[in-house]
């Protein structure tokens, strides 16, 4: 279990290697990145801004509500914040279990609850000026399924 | 008493500044918003639609209603867009 | 889209970062790899036995069939056969989308139809003999949900 | 008519072989079955439960209710276990 929060790029393939070194009890591994969508190339930069000490702690109780829930080998929460461009790793989660059921459900649960209660917010720097994106009535929506 | 209030995304844009150490004798969180709210425009932009403003307590989200006693950090955004 | 059947292990990373590479369209990108488990310490070799041939061309169908269903920019199935060792990845599926929801239910889908409907034999090998794994009901059930 | 019959798993190991062509006039997968179980004892164990036997015709899955006219692989497999 690890939460961490930091503006540099991080390694997907290598995360989840480091996720499952060693072991024999993991029977399935499931990962979610988020990327910086631009369809119509008019975004220039994706500001994440988030709430230091908050973040982490948010993050991390999220992370332990899923142990709850869920068999669970291992999860992993990693969010980056600063400028990003068009392409780039916003963030990802993954979920180690013995089953595959647990796997999936565990890092839809991780996405769900960090989408809404994790303080992080983006802003769009586009070729028309800068906006903040407005959350989604679908995402707090989201936690009702839980 | 002394409260440390801290803003985000553009609720920190509205009252420009990220942080600032507030005196008030309002008894909740939801009191100190309409004292705000008197004192300049720039609070009063910032909490127009309190709908789209969330608080939280001492790092952990909270509501308007919360009791301000015995708290040291408030903080208000917008509705978290991450992920 | 692409299918895979090798015997060779693969680098999940790799494929991830090949998947995404280049592309500005994605958001969102689900993996699940299937590890060979042995809570016991008991086994000694996993074997994955198929049907060259109908395998590709099933999991090609279950692929296209998630493509269909949803808004996809891509999506990848690497399965081995062969001789696996306890702790080694079994096989890996990827979905990229524009959303979350998306990415997720297409990962779970090509899942519960690869388990019961690529033709893919386990047959475990242990301390006390070999045994050929059973299908669960469960299994077949989970293909009702889509 | 001749077919080419192909085996997996444990279906495979009972029969002792991966692959064969069967000389045969049965019209439907069913009957082939049928007619496989009253040759030998080695066929008939191995389809003694057709509950945990899978067919695919031409390597499509497909059912015991088949016709055989105009196929040239059939295949015999427990359920899948695959991912």
């Amino acid at each position: 279990m690890a939460v961490r929060v930091q503006s540099e790029d991080f390694d997907l393939g290598a995360e989840l290697e480091a996720l499952r070194a060693g072991r024999t009890d993991i029977g399935a591994l499931v990962s979610f990145s988020g990327l910086v969508r631009d369809d119509t190339g008019d975004l220039k930069v994706l500001e994440l801004e988030h709430y230091p000490g908050m973040t982490e702690s948010a993050l991390t109780e999220i992370e332990v509500e899923a142990h709850k829930r869920w068999e669970l080998n291992a999860t992993l929460i990693v969010h980056r914040f600063g400028p990003l461009k068009p392409g780039e790793q916003i963030m990802m989660v993954a979920a180690a279990s013995p089953h595959r059921k647990a796997a999936f459900e565990a890092a839809d649960f991780l996405m769900d609850f960090l989408k809404s209660r994790a303080p992080f917010w983006k802003k769009e720097t586009g070729v028309d000026g800068a906006e903040w994106v407005d959350a989604k009535d679908t995402d707090e929506d989201a936690l009702k399924r839980w | 008493m002394k409260l440390d209030v801290v803003y985000f995304a553009w609720v920190r844009e509205r009252i420009g500044v990220p942080r600032e150490t507030v005196e008030t004798d309002a008894l909740s969180v939801g009191d100190l918003v309409a004292e705000l709210r008197a004192r300049e425009d720039r609070y009063d932009l910032a909490f127009s639609d309190l709908s789209v403003v969330r608080v939280a307590v001492d790092q952990t989200l909270s509501d308007f209603d919360a009791p301000l006693k015995g708290v040291r950090e408030l903080a208000f955004f917008p509705p978290m867009t991450g992920g």
